[in-house]
């Protein structure tokens, strides 16, 4: 099985899905000379009718996907970056998320609303904002967040499957650095299933995508210290694998949450809900969210280094659980 | 050396009134006259009688009544075929009819029954029926834009001979919608038309002090296309405007920007007291604008019908209508258990895979 | 003390202002004739170039007011219902929101961007979401929700004097039906502190907006069985007086939150992890979200009052914490 | 009867290359000439000097150079005066330099440094400066325009004789934000004068690609307002079409959109590998189109400088761009504690009132 980087696998997929389905179409700006490499090689392969450059107008990609799925394509949009959704809310939550309910269930809309999220680039306020829990908010749409070149490929290969809006989130530091062996064959993984990335006996952590890098490495320090640590990837939010999540904390009686969304009103404050309502006699302390504090990303990369959760954060954070 | 491109708008000279000269019936047979006139008459009839139910308090919502403006959307859509689909607007019961949806489920959904094409779920603002090529009426002023050059790139993309038509208001020629969703329909030659229904208003500004030009249509310059004035209450006269653009959709030569200069006889909503017009604005409208009487004058100029004729046709709507609201009202309230389906294909109401 | 509706509360509030401060102005679509009334009369008062009718462009709504507020007026911008301003979520989230601290703290924006939200009046799923939870995530902005026509106008009035964006939440089914005493007197409330709006000494129940008026018929219905509920209003989301919420919680041992916008990481979901990470020890029973189910709103009426907390439902889960 | 409002974009022929007959210097005098010609050479060595510290890894960030485009800030900005404001773009560092910031600050802020304009919170893209009137570079394409209006709108409802200056690039003429923020200060006669910087490229998408029309000034037409065309690398010609524009705005007759016609020289952010485009087209502009060697020249033939002259501004700025490294290297990083700080103004970081 070939290593390969995050970016590499996600073109794996877009390639082997655009060649199993004539339907799927790429859409999106500058996706001819893809940034990251994602949709590298698309354009060549399957021509300016389903690799669709776009001028600077995301309402009208988010609404376009929605009309072309409407007739029968199963599209895939790009937004480079998560913050530019915030120019096509409108299409994406009132239009593609509600039209299924409203209509009484009559539409079917296999649509993917690809877009990267996450800082540590030095790209400022306006290029980093993590928005999963905006659209977690939102009925009607599932969302994806890959944290491995595995399941990235196979996750993006499930969403475009999927006959609904799907948002799925890519973290941009994790493209050219984050490696995995990924299979060249047909593969997919369902949604809903949360990923064990390290069995532990002695605390839970909860971690969203590449904060899964940052929890192993607070898990690796832990172990020193004789504290063994649960690390789970849910892989998808919405839909969400409790069950797993709920069943770990059952045995370790305590959870950290790690995001990278500000914290007020993040995720992390759903997993809190839902796992105090599931676990509550199980809880030994109160679980405990880090993720960023509740500013804009600096420009400057120190202090933006310090505004994304370490894995020093989350050592310290579980001690606080453990004394 | 500074090129100035254009201080103003270019000089167009719509002739509102009747237009002049013979009448042009384009390529519609007697039958088809006949048609139009039966749905015209059927928007009519439906609306008129949505209003009496809602202030009788037999249905309730947010209701945006087309009276006036039928013979855009009959027109419009008597102009494309199978497989062609519209997305439409808030105000949109009349393009529902002119696309062939029944008066009966229309009702249904007004009054929130399980029988209405959405279920109850959606009410007057959001009736669709994927079926018909109905992609939605939209409570989202623009926002049908993108979407109709959306499924008109569907066509493009699977190179199917269809069109898209989108229908939207004056109003919704101010928003961001409507540039990025034209502008980008028109980059890649999509088979779409838009159709601009300028009533006038938008809600309760006048669209002379919203709009910082005379027409809508010059905005056709700005992405190159075709743009087209022609007077909504002649539906003759729309109908001849859209069967060309939609020729030129089909043909290839991607969209153009009709603007049909309308007018709406009644309030914005249902409940609307009109403080920004005056009655005497309105009667004047309802004499020299209604689109039901002057086609029904050139029918019987045409010699495609009598005036008997008509009126048989208008008892038989009238019937309809009863037909549509006791349909309506006889239908059975939603189970309470559906409030948590829907939202998700293949998968239960938490977005578990099923 | 005069007893007025919610609707004249606000426009007392707006009138004032006015008088008292020259650079406040009024911004937004069909504001002459206003639909609820709330900025009745002000057109006649103060003139075209205090109270701007705009064309239905939020987007260009949402950044004028930024751009004035740069040049020293103080703008107060009216969307119709909250669901629109999807519009505009780059210039109120990424533009508005952000630019005090991109800028290094130098620039002052005393933006109000006034709004309405909840179901309730059959307008189906464009014209009822309720997004408090979505500005909540979002560093810079405050979210004022007021629950009585007093608080209305104090806060309305605290709103535009504060130097900050201003989310400012209106509920649409409160304008005419919800009425209280309000004085003709200048006067303000402060941000950050949560009114009690029934002492209790049983359960805590924190209720946002209108959801305070079902909260207190539960209390009376759970008074009746012996149980005594404390019903607590934040008033502001942002700052959010926690203290108040965890008093009450460290007293009574149980709370329940009830909200009308969607459960999944609604604002509730923030209150549940704060208040379990400051009173975790107190708490007999895990904290229970009474709030709209994951679905858009749909239009038939009965199932639009299914969709919104009732009391019924508060007192059912109060009664489950009982047990 | 419909009537065609213009399927094809009204013809212009904007003279590229030299502007022909005598050279107008409008009312500048020669210490303004040679201010112009300074500001200019201050933008394009701040930029190569931006160039090599990135690439020595000496700052760092997104990066977006305004090489070949230094004539459009800087003539409009001369155009312009106390009071008046601009709003940018995320290629903004021209248009800082043109409204008189400081290459030292501007440098220390490219650092992350606390002495940056900034603090170092904001970088290359969110450079501020109120006092100066700089409303702020913008990470979001477009989205200076409806703060562009906005600002205007402020100065219309104080009666302020200001105005605003709004700078975006081509691939911005076809976001929402365009559309809605021109339509409005159009509808209002607001005094703003909207520049768009057509430098042939929207990050790799060529003009030609995305807009369906030859010019952006065309578009001025949907708003009723003045669209001029100028040449971008000529700053006499760009300094007199915004002149006039800043003339008519602060009469009251309201926006005007200008078009200039410019190039890009460098990549379009630092590490743009320029697949879309050959070295020959870009060496061609550089040949024909450099701002600074075409006004270099004009200014010897005006008369106003020698290349002496010339030459002596050249060693004060190379002076001046040590002098702002140095200052931005020598300045400490902000602390870690103002994380958290300058998020509400008058309240700590938590919002709670101080
Ligand atoms: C984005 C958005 N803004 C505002 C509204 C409120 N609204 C509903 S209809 C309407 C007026 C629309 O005017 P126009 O487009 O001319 O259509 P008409 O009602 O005249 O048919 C407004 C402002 C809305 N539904 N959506
Ligand atoms: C809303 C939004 N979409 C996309 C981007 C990514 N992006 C940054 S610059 C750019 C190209 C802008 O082109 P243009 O407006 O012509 O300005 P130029 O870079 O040529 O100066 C793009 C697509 C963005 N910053 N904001
Ligand atoms: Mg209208
Ligand atoms: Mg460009």
């Amino acid at each position: 099985m070939a290593v390969v980087t995050m970016s590499q696998a996600l073109n794996m997929a877009l390639h082997e899905e655009m060649a199993r389905d004539e339907r799927v179409f790429l859409i999106g700006e500058d996706i001819k000379d893809s940034t990251y490499g994602i949709t590298k090689g698309l354009w060549d392969t399957y021509g300016h009718k389903r690799v669709i450059g776009t001028p600077i107008s995301e309402a009208a990609i988010a609404g376009a996907v929605l009309g072309a799925a409407s007739v029968g394509l199963r599209p895939v949009a790009e937004f480079m970056y998560m913050t530019f959704m915030m120019c096509a809310m409108d299409q994406v939550v009132n239009q593609a998320a509600k039209s299924k309910y409203m209509f009484g269930g009559k539409a079917v809309l296999p649509i993917v609303y690809r877009t990267m999220a996450g800082a540590g680039r030095a790209n400022a306020a306006q290029h980093t904002q993590s928005l999963e829990a905006w659209f977690a908010h939102v009925p009607g749409l599932k969302i994806v967040m890959p944290t491995t070149p595995y399941d990235a490929k196979g996750l993006l290969k499930t969403s475009i499957r999927d006959d609904n809006p799907v948002i799925f989130i890519e973290n941009k530091v994790q493209y050219a650095t984050t490696r995995g062996e990924v299979p060249s064959t047909d593969y997919t993984i369902p949604f809903g299933q949360a990923a064990i990335r390290r069995a532990g006996t002695d605390v839970t952590i909860v971690a969203l995508q590449r904060m899964n890098e940052i929890a192993l490495e607070a898990a690796d320090e832990l172990a020193e210290i004789g504290i063994e640590a649960e690390v789970i990837d849910p892989r998808t939010i919405v839909p969400l694998d409790l069950d797993s999540i709920v069943k770990s904390v059952r045995k370790t009686h305590r959870v950290v949450i790690v995001h990278e969304a500000h914290e007020r009103v993040g995720f992390g404050a759903e997993l809190v809900a839902q796992i105090v309502q599931h676990a509550f006699d199980y809880l030994d302390a109160p679980p405990i969210r880090v993720a960023n504090p509740n500013v804009p990303t600096p420009f400057n990369r120190t202090l933006e280094e310090l505004s994304i959760p370490s894995a020093a954060q989350v050592v310290q954070a579980v001690r606080g659980l453990m004394r | 050396m500074a090129t100035i491109v254009s201080p103003i708008e270019p000089a167009i000279a719509p002739s509102l009134g009747t237009a002049p000269g013979a009448l042009d019936r384009h390529d519609l047979t007697d039958r088809d006259l006949i048609d139009v006139y039966r749905t015209m008459l059927r928007i009519r009839r439906f609306e008129e009688r949505v209003k009496d139910l809602f202030l009788e308090a037999r249905l309730y919502g947010s209701v945006h009544l087309y009276i006036g403006e039928e013979a855009v959307a009959t027109a419009a859509c008597k102009a494309i075929g199978d497989g062609d689909v519209i997305s439409s607007t808030h105000r949109g019961h009349g393009h529902c009819i002119a696309m062939g949806l029944e008066t009966g489920p229309m009702m249904a959904e007004l009054m929130g029954k399980v029988t209405g094409y959405n279920h109850g779920k959606g009410g007057s603002m959001h009736i669709a029926s994927l079926d018909h090529g109905m992609l939605g009426a939209n409570g989202i002023v623009g926002a049908g834009i993108p979407i109709s050059t959306g499924a008109a790139l569907g066509f493009w993309i699977q190179e199917r001979p269809n069109v898209a038509l989108c229908f939207f208001g004056d109003g919704a020629a101010n928003q961001g919608a409507f540039h990025e969703g034209i502008n980008f329909a028109a980059g890649l030659k999509l088979p779409v038309v838009f159709i601009c229904e300028n009533n006038g208003y938008a809600q309760f500004q006048s669209v002379k002090q919203d709009l910082p030009i005379e027409h809508v249509a010059t905005r056709a310059i700005s992405y190159g296309i075709p743009g087209v004035i022609v007077q909504g209450e002649d539906v003759l006269d729309v109908y001849g405007a859209v069967k060309e653009a939609v020729r030129r959709a089909r043909a290839g030569d991607g969209p153009t920007l009709i603007e049909a200069k309308t007018y709406r006889f009644e309030g914005h909503f249902l409940g609307d007291p009109e403080p920004y017009r005056t009655r005497a604005e309105v009667a004047a409208a309802r004499a020299t604008r209604d689109p039901l009487k002057l086609f029904g004058a050139q029918l019987q100029e045409l010699g495609v019908a009598t005036a008997e004729d008509l009126q048989a046709i208008h008892v038989q709507i009238d019937d309809e209508m009863e037909r549509a609201i006791e349909f309506g009202e006889s239908s059975p309230e939603p189970p309470a258990s559906v409030l948590l389906t829907d939202i998700f294909t293949g998968a239960d109401e938490h977005g578990r895979a099923s």
